[in-house]
Parts: C-alpha cells; structure tokens; sequence
C-alpha cells in the first residue's frame, strides 16, 4: 500500500515538472520525487508488527523478527540531506535567473538563447 | 622505294583532285543550268593565289598554316590508294593513325586561324569543332564495328579482305552511314556551315590573302583525296588502282551533286541531324556485326 | 635507407622546412626543389623487391615494399611535383601562406610515395590520410571560395576513405590478413561471390573518390577551381592519381578476371569490373559535356582531369594487356598534361588575377613561352599524334574496340572528340584573338616559372616519339599483375607497339609530320613575302592603321572583337537544363544537416520540462522492450 | 593510504571556504599531493580494499583500488592537477573544484552502491556550481533538475538491488543469484540514473548548455567527470551485472552517436560544436563497454582517454577564443602554437594517423570486427565522416578567414599546457602503450568479477 503512494508521488513529481511554466514549481517537484522515493525505501525496510530498531531494556534478547529493518532509515537521512542541498543550490540559482532573465517563468524569460 | 610511293600518292593527290574540283564547278553549274569555268581553272587560282604579296597576322598565323599543310601531307603520303603495291607504308596505315594524324593538320589550321585576332576566324572555328563532334562518332563507330568484323584495322589489309565483296554490300547500313560522315567531312554544302560565306564571311579563312590562301587550297586538296581514299578503301575496297581511281571519281561526283542541291544546315540542326539517324544507324549496324548478321 | 625511415624522415624535414620558410620561403623553397631532385634520383636508384617493415597493429605487420607499380607512380608523382615545386620557387612570393604551403606540399610528397610503397592495407591508409590531410590544408589558402572547398574536398575524400577502411577490415576479419597479395591469393579460391564483390567496391570507393570518378567528383570542380594555381597542378597531376593506383589495386593486384570469373557480364569481363566500367564512361560523359560550359578555366581543366579519370579507369577495367597498358600509360600523359596546363593558368593568373576566359584574350603576344607550353601541352591532352596523348587513347581504343564494347567505344570516342573542343575554348579565348587594354603591359613570367613547364612538354614530346622508356615498366607491371604476361606489346628494336589490329610506329609518324612541314615550309618560303600586320595596333597611339577586317580604321576597345564568351553558344545550348550532380550531393549534405536541425528541435529544448518527458519516456520504452 | 585521494581535497575544500583569497593555491596542493600519492603507489597488484572504520566489506562501506579504478582516478586527478595549474582560469571556483575532486575521486573508488549515489549527487551539485560561472545559471539550473531526477532513480535502482540481494556492497551483489525481472528493473533504471551523467541519446540535453555556457565548465566536467561516470558504467554493467541489459545500453549509444554528430554539424557555435562531438564520443565509448569483453572495454577506456585528452585542448582554446573575440575567423593567426594544439587535438578527435585518434579508433574497428558486429564500425565510419564535416569547417574557418580585430594578449601557461598535451597526442600515436597498457589492464578487471568478488570478500586489510 505504502509503495502505491510512493508510486502516486512520483508521478505527480514528474508531472509537475511537465506542465509547469514556473521554475520554482520544477524545484518543488523535484523535492516530491525526492520524498516520494524516500518513503519507497522506508516501506522496503518495513516488517509487520516490528518494533523500531533500538536495543531497550524491554528487549534485552537479541529477536530478529521483532526488529524494522534499520538500514533503510539510515540510507533515508542521507538522502534527505542530499535533497535539502540539492534544493538549496537549486534555490540560489533561481534567485540569479531573476536577476538576470528578469523573470522565472519559462515563457517570458528575456535574453535567453537557443 | 617508300619514299617515291610517298611522293607519288602527292602528285596523284594533287592533280586528281584539282582537276575533280574544276569537274564539280562545271558539274554544279550544268545542274544550276549555266556553263561554268574550265576544269582546269582550279589551278589557275591556286597558281594566282600563290603569286600574290600577302598580309601575315603575326607568327601564329603563319605556324598555324604551316602545321595544318604540313599534318595534311603527312596524312596524305600514309594513304593507300587502292591496292597492296600503292601503299608507302604497309605496316603503318593504322586507321586511328590516319584520323588522329589528319587532326593535326585541322587543329593547326584551327589555332593559325583564330590568331588571326579576327572574331569571325573564332565563330568559324567553334563551329567546325562543333561539327566534327557531330559527323565523327557515327562514323568512328561504324569503323570501329568494321575493324572488329575484319579483326584488323590497317586500311591495304581491309583492301585485300575485301577481294570476295565490297564492304558497301556486307555493310549496307555502314556505308551510308558512312558517306553521311563523308559529306559533313569535306565540309560540302548541307554541312558548310563553319565557312558560311554569307554569314560570317567563310569564317576561319576570312583573313586569308595571297600565299596563305594557296596553302591553305592545297591543303584542302590533300584533305579531300585523304577523306574519300579512306571512304573508298574501307567500303568499295579490291580492284586496282585503276579501278580505285573510278571509285574516287564516282564518289566525288555523287557527293557534288548532292551538295549541289541542299541548303545549308544550322549548327543545332546539323547536331541533331548527325545525332539522330546515322548514330542510330551506325548503333544498329554495331548490333548486326555483334551478332554476325551481315550478308 | 630503409623505406620507412625514408618516409618519417620526410615528414620530419617537413616540418623542418616549415621553419626554415618561416626565415625565407625562398630558401624553404629551393629546398624543397633540392630534397624532390633527391627524391628523383633515389627513387631511380631503388631495385624492386625491397621491403622494410613499418610496425604492427593489432599483430599485424605494417609493411612498405618497392615494386614496378610502385617505381612507375611514384616518378610520375616525383616529376609533376618537382616540377611543381620549381615553379613555385618564384610564384610564392604572390601567396599569403607560403612557410605552409612548402610544409604541406613535402608533406603530401611523403605521403602519396608511401602510399604507392604500402604493402598492406592499413599503412596504405596511413599515408592515404597524411596525404589528404596535408593537400587539404593547402586547397584553402586560396580566395574566398576555397574555403568552402577545403571543407568539401575533406569529405568527399573522407567518405571514399572510410568505405574503403570498412572494405579493409571486411577483408581482415574474413582473410585474417591485411597483406594485399595475401589477400589476393585467398579471395580468388572464395567461394561466396557476395562478399568479394562488397570487398572489392568498397575498396574502389577511395579510387573513386580521389580520381574524380562519377558519383564523387564534384569537389574536382571546386578543390581544383579554387585551390592555390600552383597547387591544383600537383592536385590534378599527382593527387588524383593516388585514386588511380588504388584503382589499379582492386582491379589489378587483387586479379578481378580470375576472383569474379564466375560472373562474366560482357565480352570476358565479369559484372564487377563492368560497372566501374561503366562508372568511368559516365564520367567521361559528364567531364567532357561540362568542361566545355565552364567559362573559368581551371574548373575546365578540372573537369578534364574527371574526363580523363574516367578514361584510366576503362582502360585499367578492361583488364585486357592493350586497355591495361593503355590506361597506366594514360596516369603518366595525363599527369604530365594537367601539371603543364595547370602552370600556365598559374602564370596567366599570376599575371592577370583573373581565372576567366571571358575577361582575358590575345595573351600571345606577351606571354609567348607560357602559350607554347600551354599548345603542346593541349596536343598531348587531347590525344594527338606527335605528342604522347595519343598513344595511350589509341590502346584504350584498340581494347574496346576488339572487346566489342561499342557503348563504351563511342562514349571513350566522344571525350576525345570533345578534348579538342574544351581545350581549345582556353586556347582561343585567352592567348589568340585581341589583347585587352588593361593587360597592355603583362610580361612573359620569369624562367623560373617557364622551365619546369618546357621540361615537361619536352619529355612528353620525347615519349610521344619514342614511348618505350616508358613503356618498359608498364609492360613488367603489368607481367607481375599476370595480365596475359606472354603477349608482347612494345617491340622496341622494330620500333613498332604491336597492337590488337595493327600497329603503331611513332617514329615514322612523327618524320612524315616533319617532311609534311618541312615541305610546307618550302612552298612558303618559295611564294612571296608576305608584310607584317601589328595586331598590337589598338595599344599604340591612335591612329596607327591595324589594315586587316577594320579596313585600316582605329580598333578603339579591343575587347570588343574578340569572341570568348560562351564560346561553344550552339552546342551548350542543346544540354542547358541538365541535371546537376552536385545538386544532389548538396541536398544529402542539407539531410544531415535537416536531422540535425530536427534532433535540436525535438531533444535539446530549452525549457527542462522537455527533459523530464524524455527521461520518463524512456524509461517506459525500455521496460516495455525489456519485459 | 588511498581514502587519502577523497579526505584531502575535502579537507582543504572546508579549509578553503574560510580564507576565499588563497582557495586557488589550495585546490592546486590538493591535486599535487594526490597526484604524488597515485603515483607512488602504481598499479596494485590484485585486489587492495580499504574498509572505513574497519567493518568487514559485507557489512560496511569499503573503498576498493583494483586496476580498473586506479587507472581512472590516475586520469581523473591528471586532469583536475593540469586545471591547477592555471590559477587565472580557475578564479574563485577553487572551493567547488576540490569538492568536485573528492565526489569524484570517492565515485570511482567505493565499492558500495549507496556510497556511490552520495558521491553522485555531491558530483553533480559542485558540477552545477561550477556549470553557472559567467552567468550561465539557467543552463545550471537546467542540469540540476536533471541531475536530481536521474540521481533519485539511481537511488530507486540502488534500493531495488539491496531488496533483491539483502547488501549494498558491489562485489556481494554480483555475487548474488537475482531474480531475472527484478535485474531487469535493476538494470534498466541503472541505465537511465547513469544515462544523464554519460550522456546517453535521450538524456543529454543539458550537454549543450552547461558546455557551450562556459570557458571552465567543459574542460573539467568534458574530461574528468565524464571519465568517472563513464568508468561507473563499466563497473555495474562489466563486474556488477556481468552484462545484463548490454544490448539497451548499445542501441541507446549507437543513436547517441549519429545524434550527437548530426547536432554538431548545424552548430554556429564552437563550444556547442564540440560539446555534441563529446556526447558522440560517449555514446562509442558506452557502445564498447556494451559489448562486455575485456578487450573491448579495454579499447574503449583508451579511446576515452584519448578523446578526453583532445577535449581538454579542443575547450580549453575554445573557451579561451569564445571569450577574448567576438569573430573568430582567422583568429589562429594570432597564436600560432594554439592553433597548431587546436588542430592537432581535432585531428585526432577525427582519428587522422599521426595522432591517437587513429590508434584507438583503428583498433576499436578491428576488434569489432573480430567480434562479428558489422553494424557498429557502419555507424562509427559514418559519425567520424560527418565529424570531418563539421570539424575541417572549424579548421579552416579558424585558419584561413580574414581576421579583423586587433590581438588579445596569449595565455602563456594554457597555450604551453595545450601545446604539451598535443605532443602527447602523437607520442602516443607513435608508441600507443603510454594509454594503451592502462586502460588494457583496466578492461580486464572490470570484466571478470570473480577476482573482482574474491579480491573484496576475502582480503580484508585494516584502515588507517
């Protein structure tokens, strides 16, 4: 079910980056897609009815089964932070487009060449 | 004893056909229904041109007539006339020899003329150029088609080859075809357009005077007796050189009556002309050679 | 020295030549005539058989060996270059690059001499390149339009290259050699005809290319008609006859009659040969009928030598002893030929700046040496006897006319008939008639320029004597390719070539052309003297009476008497509207270019949206491929 | 001693951002000094693994030095060190230069997929830094989002092959039997998350842009990022998946080729031109590396190498005159010895003999051929016949035209960098082993992954 989400997402990512005219908007699809393929890999490490994965006195023996699969987490903080870079220089750049092409829509951007 | 057959082929050459040009001026004017001048008064001509002080236009000008006299004679003195024993130089008489070494006498009179700095001499050229364009393909293909059917090209073997018939009976459509070329060749009426004297006033020889005319008559002279001997001894070939000089008298006369009598040619028409039906014709007769139907 | 130092050492004094032109290009150039002299005499001096190895590629040995063919191209290539070079001694100092232009041209020398050396496939493409690269360097030191023709000469040579690279290593993976004789051996006992027939075309395809021949000889026009005057001289005398020996390679070294004699097509010549065959008659076709419109009189030349490729071609294809030897023949007069007509254009225009024949005339009368070179030089082009022109038509003649190939016959008839006419359009049109005011005071071109043109005109009149000097290596060349070896064809004690159907004994031919002279020039002398006309009239002071057509009045605008345009009006008129060839090349180059305009359009867009869809789109397409 | 060649770089980039002045010296005692440790150690001989913090390579991340990536960091850094050494071309882009040292030298060596997809992104991150020098920022802005988008997709990739294998770590997951569908999943997003950075047919349209943008942008990103991307290529598809999904990558490369040559032949401008003709030598490289043989991918990694040798001089001068002239005809007149390293560098691109295009590309056909495909050297003699267009044209336009300003002054140091790199091009024509033995052994270890696998899992040497 959880994959069928990630899967809606991504597709209202790419679609967004498509059909809208604003780069701004082409930033935060790209942001979607990168959420929507973290939540992927988060429902990947998914076990039913597992705990999350930190030892605890309450768990004090060793239980495979009882555990989410803790790899995936980690991967997704790294990924996370790659998307906020990625967005933040995404961003900058925007704000020198303005300056430059006076506007950051794909229309009427002057001074633009082939 | 090549050298005094040479020299006999140009005495032959010169009086034969000086005396045959006086014929055909009496035999053009009996068909235009007037008298006309002696025979002999060909020579009269030549004689008074040579006697004159001419005008010479510059060293090319003279070079020029001097090579086109000059590639004429040589021509002139290969060809053999009529039989084994009148030909001065049998293993030489290449046909493509003939025709190349007759070319050099017409490019000099060509380059001689156009020196002459007189744009006539020029237009005149450019079109006897153009004509030869037009009258030497049907005829090189009807000759290269009798050299592949007689597996030789040297004009006495041919001769000799056609001992059991004339070539005009085995190749009907060669002969004519090749009489055809032999009109454009010697420059008669339907073809005379490069010396057009209403036109461009007898085109290259229009600066001729006195010597240079006579020359240049000479080498006409030797033209001629080159073109038809080689028309007669490649079709109307055996007999001897009596009967080889009948053949040449026949044909003479057959072209000067024709000539006689037909307007002159434009340059495109006389393109088309030579285009259309003789190619096709000299084709057609390649074809029969190749598969061996001749009679 | 071995070969392949030979070769690397030249490319190294190339460049050196480079910087010594850089201090002088005199003393660059005067070098440059010395290394050819060197080049000449070791060439002469090399025995046949000698091989020298290059390196390998790929477990391959490169090699260079030294035979007749090699020995014969390489000195035609040798004289039209030395001569060339000579020449250039005093023409450079009217060029803007000449340090280059010394570099490139000993450059190419290398190449094209490895080229004829090459054993094998692959270092014959190795000097191939070197030579096309350096000749295309050179093409666009001209004006403004040699651009443009550099660019279309590199691809034009460039496509028949690599058809021909594609072609070699068909034959590699196929025979495991590179080496041309193995190749040779191993393809006659093939039993697939398919695959030799592709090897075999694709291997012309660099002939053709290079020699002009139909398909690919518009750059001729171009490369030749804008190219540095000198330099279209070694490019039509030598350059196009690097084409001509890979030609005689595929048609000669690798044995066409024996490897394709399962499909005979014509009188004894199988289906493979025919089609170059015919090839060459079309270009023969195209090069006469355009060489006589062209008014600029290097692109008519150009177009002779496409003429004249053609003619090699037919002669080297008919594979018969007469045809074979007639076309290598042909490679050496045309060579010597184009290099000579080539130089006096060059000295024409290093005189007047001009190439047109409608703006020049009646230059006779100040450049007489460069007229007389530029006549006997037009003698021996369009075929006639005293000169050695005539002997190799007159082969190629006598094998097509004993084949019973009339098609070809009357189309081989035709180019001959039509050189008279295109050579004798410049003739007319720019040395005779009237001398225009503005070239009143053009002088003959210094020694320098005219001698390296008189050397050539006299060997080529010495050979169209007595033709067995050369004729010798022809005659082992073609004894090593097996070409009917036992059929004796010059006869040099009976001074006689002994032909299919008759012979030809060009020393008796050329003393009955001088007694007709000298018999001519009796009567002249015994006639009165004739006086003086000073056709110069017009570029004295006014007045003086010219007495001939003017009838002694004042010419005012000599120009105007003088007929050299459109000079052949009847006969161009009748094929006005032909297809043009290079329109057709031009519009495949416009395709490519189309596509690119087209794939720019669809797939470089400038917003990034387009980008998102074609990343999706493919991902989609390759796993539905995929699945 | 190897995570060295990613800490350094990193190290001073950090150092760099607080005193911007000296961030040039900097980036370029960064390239020495890994330069000098690359070539202390040469070639290793086997397998070396350096596992971070000491976790055994099934478990943690490792970094791997086999022949294969050795030869490619050697390249990567030569051309980040050449780039050093011209302080007035690099201005104040030290910092970003050095990160993209690290990405790249850290993409080459891990032998984990995870790590892989970070280096990709910190990679295409500094790239879009350095792409938006001159005001290029909406080109810049361009290759962010398709830089973003692939590297997702790499990410999908990298997390469909752990779900399939249970490991991130290259070797294990060769060594895994997977599931036909799901490698096909695998395999093709791969294929696309790899596509944009190598340039691949559809996904190239940024090319043009951040290349033509820009004088700095094509000569690093041209030649060493492309190399790193293109060696990653040759990794998953030689080693990691032992050659599935070749035969998309070959199609997707053939039309990358014709594709590239034909929009170089109508570009007006000479950066554009020559940013195409390096799609379309990327597209022959991925083509070779499809084929999966160890010679080919051998021949491939020296064509590359070649070619990206010639690109470094192409847009160095290019950059150079696009930004010094408003006309370029006749400009070579000017400078004599750039020209000539211009020329040199595009005849060898062409593969002319006298220079290394033609070594490698001779070859490349040759192996082709005994390899039976016919249809690859067609489309390679016809891209090279098209580039001959459209190069010939740039020669004699930059040669022979009329010039008509007066002449800026010569970059000495990059007009000496040119001229010896040129050199270096007919040397190696004359002895083609200089490349040739490097990217021979390089072939070799990325196509048998057994000692590839044996190498990772079974030698574990503790990290500093």
């Amino acid at each position: 079910m959880v994959y069928a989400i990630s899967i809606i997402l991504i597709g209202i990512g790419i679609y967004g980056l498509m059909t809208q005219k604003n780069l701004f908007k082409h930033l935060i699809s790209l942001s979607i897609i990168d959420t929507a393929v973290n939540i992927f890999i988060i429902a990947t490490g998914y076990v039913e009815g597992g705990k999350a994965p930190i030892y605890t006195k309450s768990l004090p023996n060793f239980a495979i089964g009882k555990f989410v699969d803790p790899l995936p987490q980690a991967l997704v903080l790294t990924a996370i932070v790659i998307g906020v870079g990625t967005l933040a220089v995404g961003a900058s750049l925007l704000v020198r487009i303005r300056e430059k092409h006076s506007s950051i829509d794909v229309e009427n951007m002057k001074g633009v060449e082939e | 004893m090549a050298a005094y057959k040479a020299l006999f082929n140009l005495v032959v050459a010169f009086f034969l056909v000086l005396s045959l040009e006086g014929i055909a001026r009496k035999i053009m004017a009996r068909i235009q229904r007037r008298i006309g001048p002696p025979w002999y008064q060909n020579f009269i001509d030549l004689f008074k041109a040579l006697s004159k002080h001419p005008f010479s236009n510059g060293w090319i000008f003279d070079f020029g007539v001097l090579m086109a006299l000059g590639g004429a004679l040589a021509t002139a003195m290969i060809i053999p006339m009529g039989s084994i024993t009148w030909t001065p130089f049998p293993n030489s008489d290449n046909f493509f020899v003939i025709m190349y070494l007759f070319a050099v006498g017409a490019l000099g009179m060509a380059m001689g003329m156009v020196g002459s700095g007189n744009p006539w001499a020029s237009i005149g050229v450019s079109r006897a150029l153009t004509q030869m364009l037009g009258y030497e393909l049907p005829y090189l293909i009807v000759m290269s088609s009798v050299i592949f059917f007689y597996k030789t090209a040297s004009i006495h073997k041919l001769i000799e080859l056609q001992r059991g018939g004339w070539n005009l009976l085995v190749m009907p459509l060669g002969g004519i075809v090749a009489f055809i070329s032999l009109m454009g060749m010697l420059g008669k009426k339907p073809f005379d357009i490069m010396i057009a004297p209403a036109e461009i006033a007898s085109g290259p020889m229009v600066e001729l005077s006195g010597k240079y005319m006579g020359l240049l008559h000479i080498m006409h002279v030797f033209s001629v007796f080159v073109e038809i001997s080689l028309f007669v001894d490649v079709f109307l070939g055996g007999g001897s050189f009596g009967w080889y000089l009948v053949k040449f008298v026949v044909v003479w006369v057959l072209a000067v009556m024709i000539s006689s009598v037909l307007p002159r040619f434009r340059i495109e028409q006389m393109l088309k002309f030579y285009w259309g039906v003789p190619l096709g014709l000299a084709f057609l007769n390649a074809l029969f050679v190749l598969l061996g139907w001749t009679l | 020295m071995a070969l392949s130092t030979l070769l690397i050492s030249l490319l190294v004094t190339s460049v050196i030549i480079y910087f010594v032109s850089k201090a002088s290009w005199r003393v660059g150039a005067i070098l440059n005539f010395l290394i050819g002299i060197f080049l000449i005499s070791y060439v002469f001096a090399l025995h046949t058989g000698t091989t020298s190895d290059l390196g390998t590629l790929f477990g391959q040995k490169l090699q260079l060996t030294w035979t007749n063919a090699s020995f014969y191209f390489s000195a035609v290539s040798l004289m039209v270059i030395v001569s060339v070079m000579l020449f250039a001694i005093k023409w450079l100092d009217s060029q803007k690059y000449p340090a280059a232009f010394n570099m490139f041209l000993l450059m190419m020398t290398a190449g094209s001499l490895g080229v004829f050396m090459a054993a094998d496939l692959v270092t014959l493409y190795i000097f191939w390149e070197i030579a096309v690269l350096s000749s295309m360097l050179i093409v666009p030191m001209g004006k403004k339009e040699s651009r443009k023709a550099a660019v279309i000469y590199a691809v034009m040579s460039a496509s028949g290259t690599y058809m021909y690279l594609y072609g070699a290593f068909l034959a590699f993976q196929r025979y495991g050699t590179l080496n041309i004789s193995e190749i040779a051996k191993q393809m006659v006992s093939d039993p697939s005809t398919g695959i030799k027939a592709a090897i075999f075309l694709l291997l012309a395809s660099a002939g053709i290319a290079k020699s002009g021949i139909f398909p690919l000889h518009t750059w001729l026009r171009i490369a030749h008609g804008n190219a540095p005057d000198a330099f279209s001289a070694v490019l039509s005398g030598q350059l196009v006859k690097l084409g001509s020996y890979v030609l005689m390679v595929t048609v000669a070294v690798i044995p066409s009659l024996r490897v394709f004699a399962n499909i005979p097509f014509y009188s004894g010549i199988p289906a493979t040969n025919y089609f170059l065959i015919a090839l060459g008659a079309t270009s023969i076709i195209v090069g006469t009928l355009m060489a006589i419109k062209q008014d600029d009189m290097k692109m008519l030349i150009a177009f002779s030598s496409v003429a004249n490729g053609g003619y090699i071609l037919i002669g080297i294809g008919t594979m018969d002893p007469m045809g074979f030897e007639g076309g290598v023949l042909h490679v050496f007069n045309h060579a010597l030929a184009a290099a000579v007509i080539f130089m006096a254009f060059a000295s024409v225009v290093y005189r007047t700046h001009t190439k047109k024949i409608s703006e020049l005339g009646g230059l006779i009368h100040k450049m007489p040496i460069t007229f007389l070179a530029y006549l006997f030089a037009i003698i021996s082009l369009a075929g006639i006897p005293p000169m050695s022109g005539f002997i190799s038509k007159w082969m190629i003649y006598q094998a097509l006319v004993r084949k019973g190939m009339f098609i070809t016959a009357f189309i081989a008839f035709f180019g001959s008939i039509g050189s008279f006419l295109y050579v004798f359009r410049p003739l007319a049109g720019v040395f005779l008639g009237q001398l225009p005011k503005k070239y009143k005071d053009v002088k003959e071109v210094s020694p320098v320029m005219w001698i390296p043109m008189m050397i050539l005109v006299v060997i080529s009149l010495i050979i169209g004597i007595w033709p067995f000097p050369v004729l010798q290596p022809i005659e082992s060349m073609r004894a090593d390719f097996g070409i009917a070896p036992m059929v004796k064809i010059s006869d040099p004690d009976h001074w006689l070539i002994r032909g299919f159907a008759g012979n030809w004994n060009p020393v008796l031919v050329f003393n009955l052309f001088l007694i007709g002279f000298i018999i001519a020039y009796i009567l002249y002398t015994m006639f009165p003297r004739s006086k003086k006309v000073d056709l110069l009239a017009p570029h004295k002071e006014e007045g003086t009476p010219i007495n001939i057509y003017t009838g002694g009045e004042y010419i005012y605008t000599p120009e105007l008497y003088h007929y050299n345009t459109k000079f052949y009006a009847g006969f161009e008129r009748m094929y006005e509207k032909h297809p043009s060839w290079e329109k057709v090349l031009g519009m495949l180059a416009k395709f490519f270019h189309d596509l690119g305009e087209w794939v720019h359009g669809w797939f470089f867009r400038p917003s990034p949206s387009a980008y998102a869809f074609w990343v999706s789109l493919t991902i989609l397409i390759v796993f539905w491929v995929r699945w | 001693m190897i995570s060295l060649l990613i800490a350094i770089p990193l190290l001073l980039a950090f150092v760099s951002v607080m005193w911007k002045r000296i961030s040039k010296s900097l980036f370029f005692l960064a390239a020495i000094v890994n330069l000098i440790i690359l070539l202390a150690s040469w070639f290793p001989n086997g397998v070396e693994i350096h596992a971070m913090g000491n976790w055994k390579p099934p478990f943690g991340i490792n970094l791997v030095l086999d022949n294969a990536s050795f030869y490619a960091v050697l390249v990567v850094n030569a051309f980040f060190f050449l780039v050093s050494l011209m302080p007035k071309f690099v201005e104040s882009y030290g910092t970003s230069l050095m990160l993209l040292m690290a990405a790249a030298n850290g993409f080459i060596l891990t032998g984990d997929l995870f790590n892989s997809f970070v280096f990709m992104e910190i990679m295409t991150i500094t790239a879009v830094t350095i792409a938006s020098k001159r005001d290029n920022f909406y080109n810049a802005f361009k290759y962010l989002i398709l830089g973003g988008i692939a590297g997702s997709i790499y990410l999908l990739a990298t997390i469909f092959a752990y779900t399939a294998t249970g490991s991130l770590n290259m070797a294990h997951v060769s060594m895994a039997a997977i599931s036909a569908s799901s490698l096909i999943a695998i395999t093709t997003l791969y294929t696309i998350g790899l596509g944009v950075e190598a340039k691949l047919f559809p996904l190239n349209g940024w090319v043009s842009g951040v290349y033509g943008g820009n004088d700095l942008a094509p000569v690093i990103l041209g030649t060493s990022v492309s190399f790193a991307a293109l060696y990653m290529v040759g990794r998953l598809f030689g080693t990691v998946f032992h050659g599935n999904g070749a035969e998309v990558l070959y199609t997707l490369a053939l039309i990358t080729i014709v594709a590239g040559e034909v929009a170089a032949l109508r570009q007006q401008n000479i950066l554009k031109a020559f940013a195409y003709s390096s799609v379309a030598q990327a597209g022959v490289v991925v083509a070779m590396i499809s084929k999966g043989t160890a010679k080919s991918m051998g021949l491939a990694y020296f064509h590359l190498t070649n070619d990206a040798v010639a690109k470094f001089v192409i847009f160095l001068v290019a950059g150079f005159l696009v930004y010094n002239y408003k006309n370029l005809n006749g400009v070579f007149k000017k400078h004599k010895i750039l020209g000539a390293s211009f020329s040199m560098a595009t005849f060898s691109l062409i593969g002319f003999p006298l220079f290394a295009g033609f070594q490698s590309k001779l070859r490349m056909i040759m192996a082709l051929f005994s390899m039976k495909d016919f249809l690859f050297p067609a489309v390679m003699l016809l891209a090279t016949l098209i580039e001959v267009g459209y190069v010939v044209r740039w020669n004699v336009r930059l040669w022979f035209e009329e010039e008509t300003q007066e002449k800026a002054e010569t970059p000495v140091v990059a007009s000496t960098i040119a001229l010896i790199l040129a050199i270096l091009l007919v040397a190696v024509f004359l002895k083609p082993e200089i490349f040739l033995n490097g990217a021979m052994k390089m072939g070799n270890a990325l196509a048998d992954s057994k000692d590839y696998i044996q190498g990772v899992l079974s030698v574990v040497k503790g990290g500093m």
